[in-house]
């Protein structure tokens, strides 16, 4: 069973999912079928993502389709991401659309409408992640707003479709900048390639990258990095994350956070990829740095401000999204390990706050964060989790963003370059002045009346676990296959052969800068 | 002995974890805790006292993470921190039998095992020889030691302990900027790598600087002492004696290894110590000032943490300024001083608070200015705190005396060879302790004389008891503590001296001969032992000849004798606030200072508040906090709080929310971006695009 | 030999303290034209209160009863180890500078304690100002004796006073300036009338003396007047060391102390003429005094940086 | 006639008719005149396929004709008939007319100065469309972000669509005829979804004016 079709088959399990329900009427059938074939589906996804996944750990990278589809190193390490949060969010939003049917704001036709557009949602982000095509590119983070605009608006108040409509708006006119990128990189390596027909796949492009022409490539670059940075939430076009997730339900919005943005990124990264090879890596470092460190000033002290629990995580996703750029910039070795690692461990603790946010919002009922008090005793379970997924966030050592961190000080170090490091720590200081503060405000404490006791059901629970594990398990011991997948992935940024084989990740970056600390970038190139 | 210590982590952690599961069955996962804790504090303190005398041990697994391995360090400095935390944690164990009872309700089993988890994260944190996990059980120590300052769950530990976790995590990325510059040139993330590499005199004083204010931020010196006085009183007791005695020692420890280990191949510069000394006598001369103005038992205490800090640092910076300038006596008795020190303080400052958490399980109240008369009721108590009271204030037969004795000296024998500049930096840093010493002295006879002595001042210290029998044992172990440290100077000094030879790798200069205390560079003796021999003869003649003269001509009591008509009341009792008083009538410049750095933070954040806000804002006013209910009565404090003329609660450190407000201001005038018009929204994205179009113009 | 020299001279300062106080009030009655109490008055006074019932107060407690033998004992201590009679320390380990200020620390220390244990409010504010006088003076008599030591090389007082004695204190005008500084440092840390009155008994400096009685109280003031002759012997010892015993010949010794007792007198005649001639300052203003005193004090540091 | 100059000069009679989009006072006539715009990127399309000869680019403009020129605006109107008459739909926009056209101009001749500036050989010939094809994309933006009633938005989704359309034929020619059917079928899911959304907000949120629906701040 070679993997290319089991690529197809994890592309089609949610489509058909998403149409068979469609096809469903909504009136007749009850909910638990809808809820089956999206588990079924979502299980699909898990086991052959997983399986790519290793494959392509421990073997070559996998085509499909003639080439239209391609997962290498870099591309595996997102997909394991929709594979574990995908399914996670999935299983927790069987409990959570159940709560919300019995309140009565989800009716039967919405349930129905929630399913469908989550598995085409998850096929969408599949095909982000998985096409060679650069325009298919463009066309699957088109799909991702699309099939998203519904999950948004599906409560049908007026603040959630004003949310949905401000959600695809900026979305698509940001995008669309983006497929000016495309169109431009695409009209540029037809010129130069021999067969036009090629020009579109990404693999093809990048051997001779070196030949298009500098300045079409850089702006195509900008192009390219403000339209797929709207998708990723970089600080001008963020605009929409905070809308978005405070409306969305709380699994979309995990999903949302911890996966697109980081499709969005892989996109930029992608493109970042050949104007590195093209231009040289001082222009895209540049842009990034600017976007990343603009991100996180603006949205820590955004993040401080807010007083909605919901806007406040989508202010923090856009703060780490604003780290991975700073980390992109901050280039070399290090810098991209350390933006990875980053992508991977943010993904994962952010799809679990909005879970506990959504276990917080079946207890009180409200997102904010003044009223909410109490919650170790409210819902001791869910308020342990909740306490350890604040630190995680924050950055505290047993969780998986504190290597990042400490990846991402080293890069810029070794990069020389203070004023950037100095600036996202302070950044980050009041981060962590935030994320402590609503810790003590609304974990310990009192609980107000009118909250019942008792925690929510265990079906909510156990996913929060799993992904909580899995953050620990990546903050205390990075496993050996993951850190040579993160090493396969830069070798692939830093587009170049020799992958750092043998040593471990950092000691040989570390060791290739000491040899001559006076010029900090790329040696292995 | 290795063993010994990964004995007692290991015994730490099970405890940690088993208190955690019987944390419904409260009795018993307060034993189980306390027990556990004491066998490992055992087990460490032998494990320590072992490394002291035996050859460095070094241990490198492969450890779960791919890009560094595992690897522990036991060298005799490590070994001393490792037994001074075990002997305070047997200690805050053993106090806690009966301490925490009263935490019953706060969650027995959560105190347990943070507090085990704590112990064992700052023994890591000593053994540790890399820096990944270096930083990662520093980060852990702070986090840890957080949960325990916000266990009351109260509003003013609530915010000491957000203070607390924002400096320290400050300083934790001060000292990971540090690393990291050293790891570039070094080449990895290993320790034994950075004593290897020759790092560039530049490089080196950066590491340096950052190490000093990132680890100074954890030791509380006093750019970064705000958090110190609001964290560790919110602490249980037992916490607090652990945190002041040994958390605060971690920075020292952590300088000493930046300083002499990983540095130690490049050599240091003179300019590190002057630095080290003048920060620390400003710490320790703020710290003493700052104390003398609180009327609470435990923030007093906390602000001599400060202050000896201050004392510590000085020894400290004499070892450095004698490494780097080539003295070898100066580097020996310096680095002596500052260790000897730093034992000294972590027992007496534990037993200081070990006595204070007694005053407040008996009392319920740790306002000195409500309490009185407890030496009659608490006499064990009394008696541990008045001899802690002694060492701290240096008075010569006790362990205090015996370290200020060897800054002293460290100190002179360093003028003596400096030149211009230098030998007024250290006249200053001499003036500097001798105004730390005359205040300690005031400031302990307030802390002493007011809470213990006189009548009891309200009714809740009328009915005080003797703390029980554990609480009294743990007391009378750091008694016995310092009272040996004290008289037994000659036996622990040549030990302490060898670490700082080990440190300097220079060798060692003897510090004793026969049964006294020498100072070759200033060529004096001093010796505790027979100072304390001399002074129990001659005051025991003078206490026998007096009472042979009272019996033959009679003693009698009475508790209202003739005062030539003048009736003393309750009204006209002296106070705490009354020795603050005098001493800010004579100390204003001191004080000014504090006030001065207030008024400019409020300042700033006006500033920027009113440049910040639109009009619809409507400015944030700082409410005065209301006075503290003292327990009623007639007491003069009680009369002073009603009319107001008592100093009002301590308004929270006013540049720690000044810095508040102006996060939020700034946070507020960026929320202005987002009117909610999506229109908006897209003209930020075209003009974004048109931003970086400009950028590619100007870079090609 | 040394420790029968340091016994002789603590028996020898504890005896004389009395006769000087004595001769001073008599003194400052001369300056009155009033024939004034005999000279050995204090002696009539100690003798009674010896043989007087003692009563204790009501709130005080063990650190009141010990503090009188405790002041005692450390003075009759600190007056052994000073080089009165002989250039060298009789006992080397009492000899150190930073030991001599901490001893004196201690009785500050519970004086103070024992006044505010008495519960009253005169004595407690009297403990208070005693700890403050401690606070103003003791930085700049710590910075006068590092002065000395940087001069001499060693912090032993007996060194010191070997070198003043042998004019080979290397910057000369920074020891007069520091000896000047000592002087009125020592002349505070006296309790002499401008800024305290030490007989008054009801006065506030010697306030906590009000809550003693019969020998308690006798053996107290016997220790503030041997403490008063300690200063100023200190003063004496290290900056007017001229015709001490250079060696153990009793020949040396007797003249040693023959004129030891006469630089004494005269430092106490000139103390007893300064006191009687001046107002008692206010409690307050006495910062401005020991601050003149700390701008002396670094005036002989200046010096002594520069080298002259 | 035939050749480069005829897409040059339907070129600009789609900056005209796009113009009239944006300027259409009610809902029903900004349809009828996007079909007649779409007639015209139509005719452009086929004149390049004329032009270049390439199959594919007649393929597209059957399929553009499809979609562009019948579904979409049924599409719309349909979606108006559902939100009723009420005036709603018809909000003046924020902009007065004069200072649009002002504005438009002004795009247009930044983005002729721009595309001047590009060198590409496979457009060389056909820069004048090319720089209409960004100024077409930039007038969409222009009438999203200056209307006041959401409905008037997807009319300025759609000329946004049309321009990257163009400008996908003029630079991407010999692209798979996948990738374009991908584009299309991508740009009518969206009208789709966005007329489903106008219809959801006209019957729950009773408001079809962008300025009622800024109450989501900060």
């Amino acid at each position: 069973m070679d993997y290319s079709t089991l690529l197809i088959i994890m592309l089609g399990c949610p489509l058909a999912a998403a149409l068979l329900i469609a096809v469903l009427p909504s009136r007749s059938v009850p909910q638990g079928i809808y809820a089956a074939i999206h588990l079924v589906s979502l299980a699909g996804v898990a086991v052959a993502g997983l399986a790519l996944v290793a494959s392509v750990f421990f073997g070559a990278d996998v085509f499909a389709l003639g080439g239209w589809f391609h997962l290498d190193g870099l591309s595996a390490l997102f997909l394991g991401l929709i594979a574990v949060i995908a399914p996670c969010t999935g299983v927790y939003s069987l409990p959570y659309v159940a709560h919300d049917v019995a309140d009565g704001r989800l009716g039967p036709s919405q349930v129905k409408q929630y399913y469908a557009f989550f598995s085409l949602f998850v096929f969408s982000m599949i095909l982000a992640v998985t096409s060679n095509n650069i325009i298919m590119m463009w066309v699957s983070v088109e799909a991702t707003t699309l099939s998203t605009v519904f999950l948004v608006g599906v409560y049908r108040t007026k603040l959630a479709l004003e949310a949905a409509w401000k959600y695809v708006i900026v979305c698509t006119a940001g995008v669309a900048f983006g497929l000016f990128g495309t169109l431009l990189v695409y009209a540029n390596a037809a010129d130069v390639m021999a067969d036009a027909h090629q020009a579109v796949f990404w693999t093809a492009i990048l051997p001779n990258a070196s030949l298009l022409d500098p300045s079409l490539m850089m702006i195509a670059f900008v192009f390219a990095a403000i339209g797929f940075g709207t998708k990723a939430g970089l600080f001008p076009m963020h605009t929409w994350l905070p809308d978005a997730h405070s409306e969305a339900p709380s699994p979309v919005s995990a999903l949302l956070s911890g996966v697109l943005l980081k499709c969005a990124i892989l996109i930029v990264l992608r493109f970042y990829i050949l104007t590195a090879a093209n231009v040289g890596p001082d222009f895209p470092q540049m842009v990034m740095m600017i976007l990343g460190v603009l991100s996180v000033a603006y949205a820590a002290f955004e993040v401080y401000r807010q007083g909605d629990l919901k806007r406040k995580l989508a202010y923090s996703s856009c703060e780490n999204v604003g780290l991975i750029a700073v980390c992109l910039g901050l280039g070399g070795p290090l810098g991209i390990i350390a933006a990875l690692v980053h992508c991977v461990a943010h993904g994962l603790t952010k799809a679990l706050m909005f879970c506990l946010a959504g276990n917080v919002m079946m207890k009180y009922h409200t997102r904010d964060l003044g009223r909410i008090g109490g919650l170790l005793k409210a819902a001791p379970v869910t308020g342990v989790l909740f306490v350890a997924g604040c630190l995680a966030l924050a950055g505290f050592p047993p969780f998986a963003l504190f290597v990042s961190e400490m990846a991402m000080i080293l890069a810029g170090v070794a990069a020389d370059c203070w004023w950037a490091v100095v600036l996202v720590l302070a950044a980050l200081v009041v981060v962590i002045m935030a994320l402590v503060r609503m810790i003590a405000g609304s974990c310990l404490g009192r609980v107000p009346e009118g909250v019942s006791r008792g925690d929510v059901g265990v079906l909510a629970l156990v996913p929060e676990a799993v992904l909580l594990a899995l953050v620990v398990m990546l903050g205390v011991a990075l496993p050996g296959p993951l850190a040579s997948s993160i090493e396969d992935a830069t070798a692939i940024v830093m587009n170049c052969e020799s992958a750092c084989e043998g040593a471990s990740l950092f000691d040989d970056a570390l060791a290739a800068l000491a040899d001559d600390p006076a010029k900090p970038e790329e040696v292995l190139l | 002995m290795l063993e010994l210590i990964v004995l007692s982590l290991g015994l730490s952690c099970v405890t940690a974890v088993a208190s955690l599961i019987l944390g419904k069955a409260r009795a018993a996962s307060k034993t189980v805790a306390c027990v556990g804790g004491m066998a490992a504090a055992v087990a460490g303190a032998a494990g320590g006292i072992m490394a002291l005398f035996g050859p460095a041990v070094y241990v490198s697994l492969p450890g779960p993470m791919p890009f560094t391995d595992f690897t522990l360090l036991l060298n005799p400095l490590a070994g001393l921190l490792v037994a001074v935390i075990a002997v305070l944690a047997f200690a805050a164990w053993l106090y806690g039998l009966s301490y925490f009872d009263e935490y019953y309700d706060k969650g027995i089993g959560v105190i347990g095992f943070f507090m085990n988890l704590f112990i064992a994260s700052m023994d890591l944190v000593i053994l540790v020889d890399n820096a990944f996990w270096f930083l990662v059980f520093f980060e852990l120590m702070s986090l840890t030691s957080y949960v325990l300052v916000i266990i009351d769950q109260t509003e003013k530990s609530l915010r000491g302990g957000f203070l607390y976790l924002v400096m320290a995590h400050i300083g934790f990325l001060m000292i990971a900027l540090s690393f990291f510059t050293m790891a570039v040139s070094a080449g990895s993330l290993e320790f034994m790598d950075y004593r290897t590499c020759a790092f560039a005199p530049a490089t080196a004083t950066i590491a340096f600087v950052l190490a000093f204010f990132g680890f100074g931020a954890k030791a509380g010196m006093v750019p970064f002492h705000s958090w110190l006085p609001q964290a560790h009183p919110a602490a249980p007791s037992n916490v607090s004696a652990l945190m002041s005695g040994g958390m605060i020692k971690i920075g020292i420890f952590g300088m000493l290894k930046v300083c002499f280990d990983l540095l130690g191949a490049t050599g240091g510069q003179v300019g590190w110590g002057v630095l080290v000394i003048v920060i620390g006598a400003a710490s320790s001369v703020l710290g003493v000032v700052y104390a003398l103005g609180e009327h609470d038992l435990k923030s007093l205490l906390a602000y001599h943490s400060v202050e000896n800090i201050g004392i510590i640092l000085l020894g400290v910076g004499t070892g450095i300024y004698g490494w780097a300038a080539g003295l070898p006596w100066v580097a020996g008795i310096g680095l002596l001083a500052g260790l000897y020190h730093l034992v000294n303080h972590a027992m007496f400052k534990g037993l200081l608070f070990l006595g204070a958490g007694s005053v407040l399980h008996a009392t319920g109240t740790r306002n000195m200015e409500v309490l009185g008369g407890l030496a009659r009721l608490m006499p064990w108590t009394a008696a541990c705190f008045l001899v802690g009271s002694l060492a701290i204030s240096a008075i010569p037969p006790l362990n205090g005396f015996v370290s200020e004795w060897f800054t002293y000296q460290g100190l002179i024998g360093a003028a003596m060879e400096g030149d211009l500049f230098l030998r007024i930096v250290f006249a200053f840093a001499v003036v500097a302790l001798a105004i730390t010493g005359a205040l300690a002295v005031t400031c302990f006879v307030k802390a002493f004389g007011v809470t213990f002595l006189a009548a009891p001042r309200s009714q809740a210290a009328a009915d005080a008891h003797e703390s029980s029998a554990p609480m009294t044992a743990a007391m009378v172990l750091l008694t016995i503590a310092c009272v040996a440290l004290g008289l037994g100077a000659v036996a622990v000094t040549p030990v302490v001296n060898a670490i700082g030879a080990f440190l300097t790798l220079a060798p060692e200069l003897p510090a004793t001969a026969g049964l006294e205390l020498v100072s070759l560079g200033t060529a004096s003796v001093v010796s505790p032992l027979i100072l304390a021999v001399l002074m129990a003869v001659v005051i025991g003649a003078c206490a026998l000849v007096r009472n042979a003269a009272n019996r033959r001509a009679g003693f009698k009591e009475d508790p209202a004798p003739w005062q030539c008509g003048y009736e003393p009341d309750l009204s006209m009792e002296v106070l705490a606030s009354t020795v603050g008083a005098n001493v800010r009538a004579f100390m204003g410049p001191l004080y000014g200072i504090r006030h001065a750095v207030n008024r400019a933070g409020q300042a700033v954040a006006r500033l920027l508040e009113r440049a910040l806000s639109s009009p619809e804002d409507a400015p944030v006013s700082a409410a005065p906090a209301a006075a503290g209910a003292g327990a009623e009565g007639s007491s003069r404090y009680e009369r002073d709080l009603r009319h107001g003329i008592a100093p009002a609660e301590e308004a929270p450190s006013a540049l720690s929310t000044s810095v508040l407000s102006a996060v939020a201001s700034v946070g507020r005038w960026f929320s202005r971006l987002e009117s909610g018009d999506f229109r908006t929204y897209i003209v930020y994205i075209v003009g974004a695009l048109v931003f970086f179009l400009a950028l590619i113009i100007l870079v090609r | 030999m040394t420790v029968i020299i340091a016994v002789l001279q603590a028996v020898l300062l504890v005896a004389l303290a009395p006769l000087v106080s004595g001769i001073a009030r008599k003194i400052r009655a001369r300056m009155h034209s009033r024939t004034g109490a005999s000279v050995l008055q204090d002696y009539y006074d100690l003798a009674k209160l010896w043989h007087r019932c003692e009563v204790r107060e009501g709130p005080s407690g063990l650190v009141s009863r010990a503090m009188p033998a405790v002041y005692l004992g450390t003075m009759a201590l600190l007056a052994a180890g000073l080089p009165l009679i002989m250039q060298a320390c009789p006992v080397p380990l009492l000899g150190d500078i930073i030991t001599i200020l901490y001893l004196m620390a201690l009785p500050r220390f519970l004086f103070s304690l024992a006044s505010i244990d008495s519960g009253a409010a005169y004595p407690s504010i009297g403990g208070i100002r005693e700890l403050l006088v401690g606070v103003l003076v003791e930085p700049s008599l710590m910075l006068v004796l590092f002065v000395m030591a940087l001069a001499v090389g060693s912090t032993n007082v007996g060194v010191m006073a070997e070198a003043v004695g042998a004019l080979s204190a290397y910057p000369a005008v920074a020891v007069v300036v520091a000896g000047v500084a000592c002087a009125m440092a020592c002349y505070i840390e006296m309790g002499k009338l401008p800024f305290d009155l030490a007989e008054a008994e009801q006065e506030i400096q010697e306030g906590p003396l009000a809550a003693y009685s019969g020998p308690s109280l006798a053996m107290l003031k016997l220790g503030v007047s041997v403490k008063q002759l300690v200063v100023a012997s200190l003063f004496v010892a290290i900056f007017l060391p001229f015709g001490a015993a250079a060696s153990l010949a009793p020949a040396d010794l007797l003249l040693g102390l023959v004129t030891y007792l006469v630089k004494l007198a005269a430092v106490l005649l000139v103390a007893a003429v300064i006191e009687n001639s001046v107002m008692r300052v206010r409690y307050k203003l006495l910062g401005r005094y020991t601050w003149f005193v700390v701008g002396i004090a670094s005036l002989s540091l200046v010096f002594l940086v520069i080298g002259i | 006639m035939f050749g480069y100059p005829l897409v040059n000069v339907l070129g600009a009679c789609l900056i005209i008719t796009s113009m009239m989009v944006v300027l259409a006072r009610a809902g029903r006539t900004a349809a009828w005149l996007y079909s007649l715009q779409s007639l015209v990127l139509v005719g452009v399309l086929a004149s390049l396929g004329f032009v270049t000869g390439s199959g594919e680019l007649f393929t597209w403009s059957a399929t553009a004709f499809a979609t562009k020129v019948v579904l979409v605006p049924a599409i719309l109107l349909y979606a108006l008939k559902k939100i009723g008459d009420d005036a709603q739909a018809d909000l003046p926009p924020k902009l007065n007319p004069m200072k649009s056209v002002a504005l438009v101009a002004v795009e247009v001749f930044v983005c002729f100065v721009a595309v001047s500036g590009i060198d590409l050989p496979t457009a060389a010939e056909v820069k004048p469309t090319l720089a209409v094809s960004l100024a077409h994309f930039f007038i969409g933006l222009t009438c999203i972000v200056t209307q006041r009633s959401i409905f008037k938005q997807i009319f300025g989704y759609c000329l946004m669509e049309n321009g990257s359309h163009v400008s996908l034929a003029l630079l991407a020619p010999e692209a798979p005829e996948l990738v374009e059917i991908g584009v299309a079928t991508d740009a009518i899911f969206a009208v789709i979804i966005l007329a489903v959304l106008v219809v959801r907000m006209a019957r729950y949120a009773h408001t079809l004016d962008a300025d009622d629906l800024c109450e989501l701040k900060g």
